[in-house]
């Protein structure tokens, strides 16, 4: 269980092979990468920048992790979570679940993502031709969230 | 007492300020006194932190409500719903 | 829309990364690596051999691909494969798909293993201490396959 | 007609053979014919193709089952339930 908050792109087969060959009983491995789009709303998105609480932004995304690790049976998980100013095409997050088998990897991993966009301290701010904006929270987050309650 | 508040994101920005030590009479006030005094100071803070606006609230980097109570030296987070991943 | 079976390893990092970058429209990219095992029903696994059916494999996983990219609105899908003989922590297999959005991409990564589970023809033998022997299909895994339907 | 017989994995194994040319007096045989032809042979064929036993058909590359028509030149393939991924 481990989560990282960075500047700094990741190497997404490296950390992968991390998660993979950390225990000989791993036979499922699931992730999930979030990716800049260059469409937002209708609007051409030319950069993309994260802001976070960096008092809380660990804390909470270990405390989703934790949480993940009680209701499945996995082995290891990371979440790799970008900060600062990207642009289209660019990644901004990753999450690695390792399991025995694959339906408790899969669901372990959408659960982090949906924790993870309703919980953790990011926020989204886009330039576009009409000027910046900060993005909104999506109604469908919160529902998506909500499922795993 | 005085708290640390902390403001993020677009309450940042709309606050000209990411964090002020705010010193108040109460001795142990909620979340939800703090903000009455902080929207009596008007502008953007009456209109940002109005009922009908959603924001969120973190005392001391955990998730709390308007009831959560705060004491000396605690951390106060006022900040949009979140938008990351 | 892509598939290969191959005896060779496979680059998890750059076979996400072609996905990835296809298009300035993905923002989710989700993947699964199925890995061998180093126990199996209570037996230790010192090597597992893969087979299939050469002139049908392609053909199938090309299928599968196709229905799901008729059930989801997804931009992009990868199959790899391996055959061959494996050892413990070695990938078997790689499904990656891109789309605008995570919910699309989780689901159809994982109807993708399901059906490849069940309908692609490749069969496992493993070596244990006791002898060879072939795996039995797993009642969880059709289970795991009517769930679509 | 002639039809070609694939055999795969465990089946292969069992009937000491990956594939076999069968000619067949049939003008049409269903996929059941030809199982039935196989059965009669007894031993391992009888065994494993046997009703109570699961196992996979694909005629030209494509899953199949009993009632499907074979026609001359077509690939028959026979195999246990799939367990790859």
């Amino acid at each position: 269980m481990s989560v990282r908050v960075q500047f700094e792109d990741f190497d997404v087969g490296a950390e992968i092979f991390r998660i993979r060959q950390s225990d000989k009983k791993v036979g499922a491995v699931a992730s999930f990468i979030g990716v800049v789009r260059d469409l937002n709303e209708g609007d051409e998105v030319s950069t993309l920048t994260l802001e976070h609480y960096p008092a809380m932004t660990e804390k909470a995304l270990l405390e989703i992790e934790a949480e993940a690790k009680k209701r499945w049976d996995i082995y290891d998980s990371l979440i790799v979570h970008r900060v600062g100013t990207l642009k289209p095409l660019d990644q901004i997050v990753l999450v690695v679940v390792s399991s025995a088998h694959r339906g408790e990897a899969f669901q372990a991993c959408e659960f982090l993502m949906d924790y993870l966009k309703t919980k953790a301290p990011f926020w989204k701010k886009e330039s576009t031709p009409s000027g910046d904006r900060w993005v909104d929270a999506r109604s469908t987050d919160d529902a998506a969230a909500e499922r795993w309650k | 007492m005085k708290l640390k508040l902390v403001f993020l994101a677009k309450l940042r920005e709309r606050f000209g300020a990411s964090e002020e030590i705010l010193v108040v009479d109460s001795e142990s006030p909620t979340v939800s006194d703090i903000i009455n005094l902080l929207v009596a100071r008007g502008g953007a803070w009456a209109e940002e932190l109005s009922v009908d606006r959603s924001y969120r609230i973190a005392v001391n980097q955990e998730m709390g409500g308007f009831e959560t109570l705060v004491g000396d030296g605690d951390e106060l987070a006022i900040f949009p719903p979140v938008t990351g991943g």
